[in-house]
């Protein structure tokens, strides 16, 4: 039986999924560098290798994220907050309302019930909070950016941000260890910080349950807890919550591949 | 021999320089600041201290500068980085009269009077765009190392316009360039040009008066000088030191007050 | 290859004209007729009477993405608006040299703020301040605005010295008249036939109906619609959107093609609306002055500027979106655009209240990069033709 | 990172003003629970409050009550309240303060707001105030009317003779709107009664302005003027606010006898242009108190009208008077320009040695261009000028370290120039 791969070219990493029916059967992941073509070719060939099967068993691959348009052997691009929904959807049919914070982009949408994109809003500038920022506090803060969302859970109280600027924000960070805040407090502030931008989004496009945090930060512990406390309803995380953009890129190809198949049958 | 010592606590590096009564610097030292500045000023301290090989009572006097410098506890007083490099390129080199720092939230331009005092200066507005913090991101976005990227960026062919100096969103822009594939030489030339742009229009604000001399971790950018070269159409002096400008001034302000006492320049405040 | 870049249609001729800033078509009419010309702020101004008073008005849309703002951000901050800035900044690399004067009105804070300064830093271009009134109800207005435009009128004449008989009133308005007349018409058959008529055609003409006499472009714009009428496109799968909020600063023409290109038709939109605000022609008999008064006040379509307690501007946008048979709005609105950024606000109420999809997006007119604007379009299509 | 000063700025004045400003917002109280009387929204820009008052309408001030929110700390909630129902981040924090407030009922720590009877829109310069009145129209119901004040144009810097008689003719549209709302008709003499008030209010407003041009000066006139300035616009032309400039007028002719200003010590006199961050106003103020920097003159204090230049109301013609202080005796409706000439008469007649522009994102009409006014000062006047850039409602443009570097760096530049003036330069190494 024939795969369907989708591959997300994102801001920081690419990765992709591989499906077989409705089973996800290889996983790729590597980090971004300049040579988009060469990254999609790695991230499939890593699936591949997972999956056990060979280039020819690709029947289709569609193609998301800022580089969606560059790899040459795509079937079909498509945006990745489309995808973002529809992976979140798959994943808990439930989903009315989606959370992404990724490195670079934070981004809420509300969905229908078939996982299309009913209303979105991407962090605009000046309000930038997003994972990059996250990153850079760990450096500061000489932690591991695994280890964030463990600290933050170790928090007795959130320090907040007032600066909207992501810039500024990095210098209240040191302020804050100037004036001697615990490491875990700062962090649970960092979290919480992004979790207020995120729910400032969302608000915009409207809070529906069940509600869907993907993207990088939905790694972070603290940050899903954060943002629960922000929101004031629990959040659904998937086990991989930086895929899921591949994900509803392979299962939106999946659609279109065999739309055609049948096409083809009844021709 | 008396001795005074300037520390000068960046967002990025903290730096420490010790001077004697001929105002030549003995010992330079430098390290990362990180969150904690106050053992960053110390750190930076001691080791100027070891290299001069001088105990810290043989100090006359000490000025803290930078973001951080009420964290230089040690310190007797403080003054500003802007005087500071001010006084540090003045000493540096004397026919300066206008003073480039690109630090990291703040980009500067000084009008220096032939006593090395400030006549006026301008910084980037509220806005963070094209400071210090542009040029690291920009460097993530590459996956390079800030300090590479002057050298790449001299082999640029078409340098790219980047469409924001928004330190944030400089990263989606170098990416959507990669996607239309730019080579990174090129970026690195946007990426320059787009901060030298930014900073001479704060030069013009202060009035570009030669000599023009660039001062801060920054000038050690080649491809940033040669652009504010570029767009000045004037040579901008970098001096060996000029990573040190800062705590220089400040050390400088310390061992005016070591020889004249009280009276020589320190500000005053009320409280 | 798309509609936008046919070279056969006339549109295609004038693509750099209108983002040339060093404004040929204006050197090209002072060569051949020797008048002065008058550099006209957005968003609308009384255009009839300078050109009655022997100036060409041309439509002062800022820098474009063709200019690097090198001195202007010396004078205003980075909340400011491109449009302003890169105004100024034509001045300071003497782009400004083919206007004798410059038209500024009472559209918005940074705008008033931008008259004076461009007074004080360039003394050589006279300026002239209209205060539109922003009183619709009061039956004073129109005597206001009338004793206005008379003074406005005086100002102008004492630029090129011509006194300006109410006849010489009347023929410019008859210009103006045909000129927004024939626009009218583009519109129209772009509401009709989308498909033969790309918005960047359209958005060309109109700009270039902005750097030329109206007795010259009026032609011009006769040929383009009837080029228009004998093309039989085929309707793409496109939705037919009504765009807002770029009644002031302008989009790059590119832009405008990608956003068209990610799936849309545009059938209505607010670019250069203050150059065709009129809803019918301005009567020509009686008083000019106060006949292109009360068009003003009484006659013309909903702009963001002109604040008329008898009639909310939501409610007129979401008219546009029934009238234009249009599946969705998009507001495409001016980075710190004070003016479009408030009414979004009462337009997004409006348009949920009738259940209207709409699309939030901010340009600046020196954008270089579409991606991100782009990828939003596309993903509103997508969640529209897959509902 | 802040210092405290721990300086006490409070006088005797200060506590007379909480106490009148209380009892005028338990009267706004009063009104939102249904006591009958009337109350009219209007804004500060020139504002027409004789008219009102003369209606007994109480005035209430949007701008006032948002800035009483950021002066306690509670004003971003309502800023973000705005801000979900789509209001940008770039839109002006005052409105989307006054927004928030109306979703959540009016309610503050300090008052009850009364919802407006009527929504009067007096449009003096500043075009944000027609967005703002258009949004409360559409949320209130209440009937509106915009006052369209021309703006200073010509070339001698005056209105023309046809801006005064349509802005008169509007004035009169007013009584009628106002004499409908309320069900009564204008009493004339009591009218002249109230616009007499205002006129010696403000004589004796512009005497107090003049007392800072002593050294040192009595009071600071950014700082402390904001106190002042609240009864100038909630309570001109009543009996009430009137006694407090008394009162005002004879604590500050003492100090400047006695020769006390309100810090120890008078380094440094400064011009300040713009308005105040109120989010942060206390840290902000002892910011310049560590330099000795007072401030002797400011524009901001100008905003509901310009009095120390010799305007008065006219009891004999109170509309036009009216008029008159609408389209052109006040900072909002004059152009950037007459600006400049404002500021520089303050550095030369009110002996200050530096100007410092707090630019603020909300206000574009005050901020707007203030690059252009740093380099008119710096390069044509050779005053000593600091622009800095925060915000009057939003705390998160509020950024403590960088204010304190640049305004350090600031008064240390020209200390160092004092200290150094007349001495020989050290040479370099």
């Amino acid at each position: 039986m024939s795969l369907v791969a989708g591959i997300d070219m994102g801001a920081r990493s690419a990765k992709c999924v591989l499906l077989e029916g409705d089973a996800v059967v290889g996983r790729g992941l590597a980090r971004m560098r300049p040579d988009f073509a060469g990254l999609a070719q790695d991230v499939l060939e890593l699936a591949l290798a997972e999956a056990g099967r060979r280039p020819e068993d690709v029947a289709y691959i569609a193609t998301t994220g800022l580089g969606r348009y560059n790899v040459a052997r795509r079937d079909i691009q498509i945006t990745d907050i489309t995808c973002v929904a529809r992976g979140a959807s798959h994943l808990f049919p439930g989903t009315r309302s989606v959370i992404d914070i990724g490195a670079q982009t934070t981004r809420a949408m509300r969905v229908s019930e078939g996982g299309q994109v009913a209303q979105f809003r991407s962090n605009d500038k000046c309000a930038a909070g997003a994972g990059g920022f996250a990153e850079r506090a760990a450096r500061y803060l000489e932690v591991r950016l695994e280890d964030l969302g463990e600290l933050s859970l170790r928090a007795d109280a959130g320090e907040a941000f007032t600066s909207v600027c992501a810039v500024f924000a990095e210098s209240e960070i040191i302020n804050l260890v100037t004036a001697g805040t615990s490491i875990e407090n700062i962090i649970r502030g960092i979290h919480d910080s992004l979790s207020e931008k995120a729910f400032q989004l969302l608000k915009r496009v409207g809070c529906e349950a069940e509600l869907t945090f993907v993207g990088g930060m939905a790694r972070q512990r603290g940050q899903i807890k954060s943002l629960e406390a922000a929101i004031g309803m629990p959040v659904n995380v998937s086990a991989e919550p930086d895929l899921v953009a591949a994900l509803g890129a392979a299962l939106l190809g999946r659609q279109r591949y065999e739309g055609r198949a049948r096409q083809e049958a009844a021709a | 021999m008396r001795y005074a010592a300037g520390v000068d606590v960046g967002s990025t590096q903290t730096k420490a320089v010790i001077v004697d009564e001929d105002q030549r610097i003995i010992a330079r030292s430098l390290t990362d600041t990180g969150a904690y500045l106050v053992r960053a000023a110390d750190r930076a301290f001691q080791s100027a201290l070891d290299q001069a090989g001088l105990r810290r009572d043989e100090i006359g006097q000490v000025i803290g500068t930078g973001y951080g410098r009420f964290k230089v506890e040690f310190g007797d007083t403080q003054v500003t980085e802007i005087g500071c490099h001010a006084k540090g390129a003045w000493a540096l080199i004397p026919a300066t009269r206008t003073v480039i720092d690109i630090g990291g939230q703040d980009t500067k331009a000084i009008k220096v009077s032939d006593r090395g005092e400030v006549l006026d200066f301008a910084m980037n507005d509220k806005c963070a765009a094209g400071s210090g913090r542009f040029l690291t991101n920009s460097a993530e976005a590459v996956g390079l190392e800030v300090s590479e990227m002057g050298a790449r960026s001299m082999d640029a062919r078409q340098p790219v316009r980047l469409s924001t100096v928004c330190t944030i969103f400089v990263e989606s822009d170098i990416l959507s360039y990669l996607a239309q594939g730019k080579r990174v030489e090129d970026i690195l030339a946007g990426v320059h040009s787009a901060i030298a742009a930014r900073t001479v229009a704060l030069v013009r604000r202060v009035g570009s008066e030669s000599e023009i001399t660039m001062t801060g971790g920054v000038s050690r950018n080649m491809g940033i000088v040669a652009a504010l070269t570029e767009k000045l159409a004037m040579p901008v002096n970098v001096s060996p030191d000029s990573h040190f400008t800062g705590a220089l001034g400040a050390a400088i302000f310390a061992m005016e007050r070591v020889l004249a006492g009280p009276g020589a320049f320190a500000p005053e405040v009320l409280a | 290859m798309t509609l936008t870049l046919d070279p056969a249609f006339p549109s295609a001729r004038y693509r750099d004209v209108i983002e040339d800033r060093d404004f040929p078509t204006v050197r090209a009419d002072r060569e051949r007729t020797g008048r002065a010309a008058i550099g006209c702020y957005p968003v609308y101004g009384p255009l009839e009477l300078a050109h009655a008073a022997g100036l060409l008005p041309v439509g002062l849309f800022g820098g474009g993405n063709r200019i690097e703002i090198a001195h202007a951000d010396s004078r205003f901050q980075s909340f400011i608006c491109s449009v302003v800035k890169s105004t100024m900044e034509l001045g300071f690399q003497r782009k400004l040299d083919p206007f004798d004067a410059l038209m500024f009105e009472s559209i918005c804070d940074p705008a008033r703020n931008l008259a004076s300064i461009m007074s004080r830093n360039f003394p050589e271009q006279a300026v002239v301040y209209v205060h539109l009134p922003q009183n619709m109800t009061s039956p004073a207005t129109a005597d206001y605005l009338t004793a206005e435009y008379r003074r406005v009128l005086a100002s102008l004449s004492a630029v090129t010295g011509k006194t300006v008989s109410d006849d010489d009133l009347r023929a410019s308005l008859q210009a103006y008249n045909r000129m927004r007349a024939a626009l009218r018409d583009l519109y129209a058959f772009r509401d009709e036939r989308p498909q033969d008529l790309a918005t960047g055609e359209l958005y060309t003409l109109a700009r270039l109906a902005t750097l030329m006499d109206p007795l010259d472009v009026t032609p011009i714009l006769h040929e383009a619609l009837d080029a228009a009428r004998a093309r039989g496109g085929r309707m793409k799968d496109r939705i037919r959107v009504v765009l807002v909020g770029s009644f002031c600063e302008q989009p790059p023409l590119e832009l405008i093609e990608s956003i068209e290109e990610s799936g849309c038709y545009m059938v209505d939109d607010d670019f250069l609306l203050g150059w065709r605000l009129f809803r019918r022609d301005v009567p020509t008999d009686g008083d000019p002055c106060r006949a292109l008064a009360v068009a003003y006040l009484d006659d013309s379509v909903h702009l963001s500027t002109k604040h008329d307690l008898r009639a909310p501007r939501a409610k007129a946008i979401v008219d546009a979106v029934r009238e234009h048979r249009a599946d969705a709005a998009i507001c495409l609105i001016a980075k710190f655009c004070e003016p479009g950024l408030f009414d979004y606000a009462l337009y997004r109420k409006a348009f949920e209240a009738e259940a209207i999809p709409h699309l939030y997006l901010e340009f600046e007119e020196k954008m270089w990069l579409y991606e991100k604007i782009r990828t939003e379009v596309e993903t509103f299509v997508e969640s529209m033709l897959f509902r | 990172m802040s210092a405290p000063t721990g300086i006490r700025y409070q006088g005797e004045l200060h506590l007379l003003q909480k106490e009148i400003m209380a009892k005028y917002f338990a009267e706004a109280t009063a009104i939102a629970q249904g006591n009958g009387r009337k109350a009219a929204h209007l804004l500060i820009a020139g504002n027409p409050v004789e008219l009102l008052r003369a209606f007994d309408v109480l005035p209430i001030y949007p701008e006032v009550n948002v800035l009483q929110l950021a002066v306690r700390k509670g004003s971003l909630p309502f800023i973000q309240k705005a801000e979900e129902l789509g209001y940008a981040t770039d839109n002006c924090a005052y409105v989307k303060a006054d927004i928030g407030l109306f979703h959540a009922g009016y309610k503050t720590p300090f008052a009850t707001i009364p919802k407006p009877d009527i929504l009067v829109c007096n449009y003096v310069g500043c075009n944000v105030y027609l967005n703002w009145f258009e949004h409360l129209a559409e949320l209130t119901g209440a009937p509106a009317m915009n006052i369209d004040i021309p703006f200073i144009r010509t070339a001698d810097g005056e209105p023309t003779a046809d801006d005064v008689i349509y802005v008169v003719k509007q004035l009169e549209e007013l009584i009628v709107l106002l004499e409908n709302v309320t069900g009564r008709s204008l009493d004339w003499s009591a009218f002249t009664k109230i616009v007499e008030r205002s006129a010696r209010t403000g004589e004796l407003w512009a005497e107090i302005k003049a007392m800072t041009q002593s050294r040192p000066a009595p009071y600071d006139a950014y700082f402390d003027s904001v106190t002042m300035m609240a009864p100038l616009y909630t309570l001109r032309g009543t009996e009430e606010g009137l006694r407090f400039f008394e009162v005002a007028h004879r604590e500050m002719a003492e100090r400047v006898k006695a020769g006390t200003g309100p810090l120890p010590e008078e380094r440094f006199r400064i011009v300040i242009e713009g308005p105040p961050p109120w989010p942060r106003l206390r840290v902000f103020r002892d910011m310049f108190t560590r330099w000795g920097a007072v401030a002797v003159a400011s524009t901001y204090s100008t905003v509901g009208g310009l009095w120390e230049f010799g305007f008065r109301h006219d009891p004999a013609h109170p509309l036009e008077s009216i008029a008159r202080h609408m389209l052109s005796y006040n900072v909002c409706n004059r152009t950037f320009l007459q600006r400049y000439e404002q500021m520089e008469r303050y550095v030369d007649e009110w002996h200050a040695d530096a100007v410092v522009i707090h630019s603020v994102k909300s206000c574009r009409l005050f901020s707007a261009g203030q690059g252009d006014m740093r380099e008119h000062f710096v390069r044509d006047r050779d005053v000593p000028t600091l622009l800095i850039e925060s915000d009057l409602e939003d705390p998160r443009y509020f950024s403590e370290a960088q204010l304190r570097n640049r305004i350090d760096a600031f008064f240390e530049a020209l200390e160092q120039r004092r200290i150094t003036a007349g001495r020989g330069a050290p040479v370099p190494a």
